[in-house]
């Protein structure tokens, strides 16, 4: 797959190693957090993929998951809750030459963020957007997110969820996301892979990973998973829109890996086509006043 | 305006969708062509069709404050908008009205001039889309202008609809011309004289004027959400932009533009948005971020008229409150307002300037009246602003660079991603210089302290080039201390005041946060009385400058969604001058 | 089916004619705007019900599309822009005895109001939510919106669309929705009948109306739909979520009718299930007190 | 304070996650249930592991009015912990310390304690889970309280998890406060005498009371999105409301429950939602809506220190200007601010009154200080606050109903969906008395106008009953206007003061909007100066007063994320009195 115009393999330097990804500001999450997985998952992508810290920025919104930035020696944003994908889309458009990762938590990008995600997807800009799912609110101390499971018990709700949990990967792939994928924090070297194929393709790619809250939520629990968690066999075709969206459906068992990856323009491709149509050389405001004389 | 030959008011009135800001805009044109002032105002109804248009046009051959206190020529193209309006035609002034539409009655200190536009459109020329060209053509001929005056809007006007339709138009002008040269028995050639054509002109309004003063001040990023009054900045930007190798985004709402602005501002380019009072509501939450955690961005609200979707057609100066205080605890931002439309151009560039240098977020607030007031400007100086560019840091090693280092000025040098060695995470949770989490009160008095100081700073070196003075405070009976679109109008006043001998003295602030504190105060201490007349209902501005000032000002607080008039602000100068 | 939970057909009384819920104020909108036969079909399908006006809310956000409610005689709720459906919800759950029905726009739904519309499908509140999707914002003078075609040219995308375009119809089925259908305002009775069908069923039933912008969109025109929109015929299976997806994929001709219908708990039903269960005889704050002495 | 025989402050810290938060209402609700009053503070980091908390109580037998100034027992269970507060204590005062985690230098003039913490739980009761429950062993035997206090708040807390659970805490109070017993050489029965049990006393912090307010206040709809520190409100309502007949409702975002909560009123429902300033700032718009539709919602704001996301566990008054001015044009809209946890239960229950009564938004700004401390307050009187009910029409005939009638009162009568022939359209549009989109100047005026009346109508019928006046203002040095959750520290800080000689009298405003101004005129007139002092960093209180009235305070504007401490402002009042 062609993607120079996105990342930065730079051949002339020397090989950077997952640990030269990691900040001097230690992590704040709870001892045995998924996100710690994911965390270094990332490390190892980065690493596979020897992005410059300089030209890569980290996105994020609010909650445990969303401080991830901080831990990284890349750009970081750390923004406001639910607010990824615009800040991360504007810093795209703004600056192709970087690679824009969003993370956050399913609060932050399935709740209160999920006006964006659907956008982003048909915009098909080139970011990569991974959610760290652990099914409930992490930061806030334990309350049900969009994805927590049916009767699923919480201080806000303490005679059971009763409303229907959100499948991220089939809204991404309706809403014209090139790339879906999940993965299992557990799991870090397949993590890792997903994320480096995901950070390569050239388009708005969603990797939803599980990464279990240890302190909140004891249903979906690293035992939970246990068994329930297995890879995409290699028959799965990803450019089938709907088998994809077969392998999404909610059946007890969590399929991880690529559920779908097709070629479409990205839209900052497109932007930066209208720049090359309408460049004029030397555009002045001289010119523009005529308009008004 | 003693001694001026040329000054009448013209007004249209007619049904919404049926071409009468395209004529208003046309009849300005044309006579703003011919080398006349001109100064408008228009209103609309919130909904596409139905509901009455409005467009008023002063024309004078001397420099224009307002669009006029009363209206020599009413134009009147349906029932609702004659009866709506036709108390406003001075005795003596004289009414067109379309014979085919509108029913009117005796009318004995006016000149009535029926035409039946519906009739010649149709019958004529066969097409009732001329109409409005008809009416043109008899306005024109009845105020004594040249036909080829007509024939050359009309011609750029339906150019790229194809000839046939030019030539039909062409058409129905000169119906509407010949009309009146035959049937109108009180025609008066209003334009006096020959003005002379300065081409050192633009005819243009406050949005299209502030979209290219963005431009020329260096604007690379526009992400928007369509919001009347504010859409045409958008669509005036989003042809031209990308040939300047900027980007116009249409985001999925308010708060997705100034996500996108603040991503865009972050990675080095200069960032702005457009909206209007709801939308700028929305953008609460990120404005304060990118205050606290210092990023620029420009934010343009066009005010317009009432709470929640109340009067979206009409203006206001109702978001004073909101654009100075609308934070949730307290972060940096400034705050400035364009007088006119000439100001537009350059106030924006200031706007531009200001969020890059001090990593400010600055609200711009302008007004319906103002973003759609055409008028004749002089052609922009394009020297006047010169560029300001953000401070960076020199490159270097990752981990070292202090982000939020405490300086004096408050300003810290930004990294742009891209720059090696200077990886930081923005970050709007409290943090030390490092942009690092930090939570003790040491630490947030130290930020929030260095945060404000560049409001400071800003304020010592900059506040005196914001304001203007009109008139002199010294023993001024009355001084008016205003804000924004009102200040044409206000000197129109003060004129009139001084004509029936009231002295009066204006001030204008055009950065209202910071406040230029102490050159308010020592205005205010020469005037015997301060007037600060404002389009809304509460008093906005005087209860901030009551707030920010030792200034005890009387308020006066008019919200009509309509601008005001010279004639009322005459008024209110001499009642308050004799109280 | 079952759905005498959610609407008054009052027996006792007078059949309400569909000119008895026209108000008195006259529709502003132009000559010929889809809107029109969205006002009528409802007229029909609320006369076909014999909905009591008083039992009866409409709700609405900003856009010509939006200004709806205001020409029914019927309870109305005219809010902000987007919305829609979190004012709808709380009053199907202030009042499930009320007959709820969202309409607006696709800028007001899908732009504006898309964070909340998968969480309205999710949670299967039992409300009808009408979108007249015209593919264009109407109310401010003709811009892009969501559903615009790739290449459309407003004042906004001089250079042409280059987003892609979403589908409301895959989004709803994929988010929980229990009953998605699409409609053209052009055929009112066979819309009246949708809108009937939607109303009756109990969960969150979206549908999708093509009604022309007659004055801003020049290329979703009537003639644009005229041999394209065709009735989905008897062989589909709308209990069939991948069918229903399949049939709901754009391919340049349009089906109309009901795309996905199923039964599933409601929310409103849900709420009144734990009132039921956590109801106290005579509840006092008296005795609430005793945890905190 | 002279004459009491108890009054002492322990402050806890540790490591967040380690239970310290626990110890510290386990610790408060003991001592209270032996009769003592109590007061707490706690703060904690953002993060949900990592950083410090602190928790501090002050135990006495007479009311309580702050949380101290100076601490007579720090509870260091970290190094971290030890080392930021450990200049807190009080000359003379007594460190306990887990000597497993904490190295302690030399502390001449202190009392201090080691206690092998981590090493008693681990190795002698086989479980680090119950080191908080082993120091509150400890602290209790060294304050003198007897062991069954310990016991029974232990099996209270841990008893859903098991008899086991709670035997194993059982040993680990025995096994803390025998080491005390046995090795401590200078333990103080601080308790003196035997206090008197109140059944007629709850122990509860503000946000429980508040949301036990509103229940009683007949709340029967609450919509809120989880945010630091307002989320236990929603958290205590979900078990109990759906008792009383009613919902609550976790919605996807602050915009979607303030949605939900204005659908739910429009159908009749007292409604309410809960917020900090983000969550706010998304409100913002359709708060305006319910301004300008009329539609009655209480929203709480439990503020907490920083703009933007800021410092979401510490506190600060910082949202009186986005309470007050957050609105775009202008709409009407009632402030309250509720001083004392006890104030909480009613000023709700006022609240949900004014906002069905006059049809307005209602902000209830409260803060982290408050909603998070615990203390004793008498049981609140069910009788005091009755019940207003929303004004309705009689049934009527479809399109006859004025639903924004204009009267006197500017309240119009409100349908509710379900009433017979009175089916109408809310809108946020300018609207005719029968809600139809209306765009004229009168018609703006005339509704403006009646909207804004019933703040008018408000304030005069009620202003009164919300201000608290302590002290004599009559020739008082000083006069302090203080708002919301400084009351009882500056109370305190006015007797530490009259001790030195300097008259003090303090009023408080519950209702900030529309403001009391009469009343604050007048109390400002008979006092030398007026100090207004508030915990944010602009002085926004102080601004507020001087737009609104003609007062011109000295502000004392002091942002930390932590209460006043009560010397601070006794200082402060005697800066003022001899300035
Ligand atoms: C506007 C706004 N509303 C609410 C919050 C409070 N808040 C912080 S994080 C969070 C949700 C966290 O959940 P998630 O995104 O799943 O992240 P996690 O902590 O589980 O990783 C919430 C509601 C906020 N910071 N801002
Ligand atoms: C917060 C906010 N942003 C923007 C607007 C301006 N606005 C009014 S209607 C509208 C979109 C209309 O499009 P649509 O919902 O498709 O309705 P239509 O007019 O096409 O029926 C917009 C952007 C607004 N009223 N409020
Ligand atoms: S609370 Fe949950 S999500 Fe947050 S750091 Fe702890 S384990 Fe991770
Ligand atoms: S502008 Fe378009 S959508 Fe609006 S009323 Fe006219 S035709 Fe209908
Ligand atoms: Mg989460
Ligand atoms: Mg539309």
């Amino acid at each position: 797959m062609e993607n120079t115009q996105t990342i930065h393999v730079e051949t002339q330097q020397v090989q950077r190693q997952p640990k030269d990804y990691k900040s001097d500001l230690e992590p704040i999450w709870c001892p045995g957090c998924g996100d710690y997985g994911v965390l270094n998952a990332l490390f190892k992508a980065l690493s596979q993929l020897n992005l410059d810290p300089d030209k890569t920025v980290l996105v994020s919104g609010i909650g445990c998951s969303s401080r991830l930035p901080g831990f990284v020696v890349t750009y970081g944003f750390h923004g406001v809750h639910g607010r990824v994908l615009p800040v991360a889309t504007g810093i795209k458009l703004a600056n192709p030459e970087l690679t824009v990762i969003g993370v956050g938590g399913d609060g932050d990008g399935y709740s209160i963020g999920l006006g964006h995600f659907p956008h982003a997807a048909r915009r098909n800009i080139d970011i990569t957007y991974i959610v760290m799912n652990n099914q409930i609110y992490g930061l806030t101390k334990g309350q049900t997110s969009p994805t927590s499971s049916l009767q699923f018990v919480t201080k806000t709700t303490p005679f059971g969820n009763v409303e229907g949990a959100l499948n991220p990967l089939q809204i991404a792939i309706v809403s014209g996301a090139t790339f879906v994928a999940r993965g299992y924090s557990s799991m870090p070297n397949h993590l890792a892979r997903i994320f480096a194929e995901a950070i390569k393709h050239p388009g708005f790619a969603l990797v939803d990973v599980f990464s279990p809250c240890v302190t909140f939520n004891k249903v979906q629990t690293y035992d939970y998973y246990k068994g329930k968690v297995y890879e995409i066999p290699d028959t799965h075709d990803p450019t089938d829109k709907l088998a994809a969206l077969r392998l999404a459906e909610e059946d007890g068992m969590f399929p991880i890996g690529i559920f779908y990856r097709v070629d479409r323009p990205t839209l900052d491709e497109q932007v930066a086509m209208i720049k090359r149509q309408a460049y004029t050389e030397n555009p002045s405001v001289e010119q523009l006043f005529r308009r008004y004389q | 305006m003693e001694g001026s030959r040329t000054d009448f008011v013209v007004r249209l009135a007619g049904e919404s969708g049926e071409g009468v800001l395209s004529l208003g805009e046309m009849l300005t044109t044309a006579l703003a062509r011919l080398g006349y002032e001109v100064y408008t105002f228009r209103t609309y109804p919130a909904e596409i069709k139905g509901g009455t248009v409005l467009y008023q046009v002063r024309v004078a051959d001397h420099l224009l404050l307002s669009y006029g206190s009363q209206v020599d020529i009413f134009v009147a193209l349906n029932e609702e908008g004659y009866r709506d309006n036709i108390s406003a035609l001075r005795p003596g002034g004289t009414l067109i009205y379309d014979s085919d539409n509108v029913p009117v009655h005796d009318l004995p200190n006016n000149c009535v001039v029926p035409v039946p536009i519906g009739t010649i459109a149709k019958k004529e020329i066969g097409s009732v889309l001329t109409k409005n060209v008809v009416a043109l053509g008899a306005i024109l001929r009845y105020i004594g202008a040249p036909v080829q005056a007509g024939e050359q809007i009309a011609e750029q006007t339906f150019k790229r609809k194809g000839e046939e339709v030019v030539q039909k138009n062409f058409q129905a002008l000169h119906a509407g011309y010949n009309y009146i040269e035959q049937y109108a028995d009180c025609s008066r050639p209003l334009l006096q004289g020959v003005a002379e054509v300065n081409p050192n002109r633009l005819i243009i309004n406050g949005n299209e004027a502030l979209a290219l003063g963005a431009v020329h001040g260096g604007l690379e990023f526009y992400a928007g959400y369509p919001i009347t009054p504010a859409t045409d900045i958008m669509e005036v930007l989003a042809p031209i932009l990308p040939r300047f190798g900027g980007v116009v985004m249409q985001a999925e709402d308010e708060i997705a533009a100034l996500g996108m602005v603040l991503g865009a501002s972050f990675a080095g380019k200069r960032a702005m948005t457009a909206t209007s009072g709801p939308g700028l509501s929305l953008m609460v939450e990120q404005i304060n971020l990118a205050g606290q955690a210092e990023i620029p961005a420009v934010i343009v609200d066009v005010q317009r008229g009432g709470a929640s979707t109340g009067l979206p057609t009409k203006t206001s100066q109702g978001d004073l409150n909101i654009a100075v205080y609308g934070v949730h605890n307290e972060s940096p931002r400034v705050v400035l307002a364009p007088t006119s439309v000439e100001d537009c151009f350059y106030l924006v560039q200031h706007a531009l300037n200001i969020a890059e240098r001090y990593q400010v977020p600055v609200i711009v607030l302008s007004d319906q009246s103002l973003g759609h007031r055409r008028c004749t400007i002089p052609k922009p100086d394009l020297m006047r602003v010169p560029r300001w560019e953000r401070i960076v840091p020199e490159p270097g090693t990752n981990g070292e660079y202090a982000r939020y280092a405490i300086t004096e000025t408050g300003i810290s040098p930004m990294a742009i991603p891209g720059m090696p060695g200077l990886a930081y995470t923005a970050t709007g949770i409290e943090h030390n210089e490092y942009s690092d989490p930090t939570y003790t009160p040491e630490n947030l008095q130290a930020m929030k302290s260095k945060r404000f100081r560049k409001l400071q700073t800003l304020g010592e070196e900059y506040a005196e080039q914001f304001v203007r003075i009109w008139g002199d405070p010294e023993g001024a009976d009355v001084g008016i201390i205003g804000w924004g679109s009102t200040e044409g109008v206000i000197r129109e006043a003060m004129q009139l005041a001084q004509a029936e001998g009231v002295k009066a003295a204006a001030l204008y602030p055009k950065m209202l946060m910071p406040l230029p504190v102490h050159i308010i105060e020592e205005f205010a201490s020469k005037v015997k009385r301060v007037l600060v007349p404002e389009k809304n209902f509460t008093g906005e501005f005087a209860a901030y400058l009551r707030a920010q000032t030792n200034v005890r000002p009387i308020s006066y607080a008019k919200d009509t969604g309509l601008p005001f008039d010279p004639e009322e602000i005459k008024e209110e100068i001499i009642h308050v001058a004799r109280m």
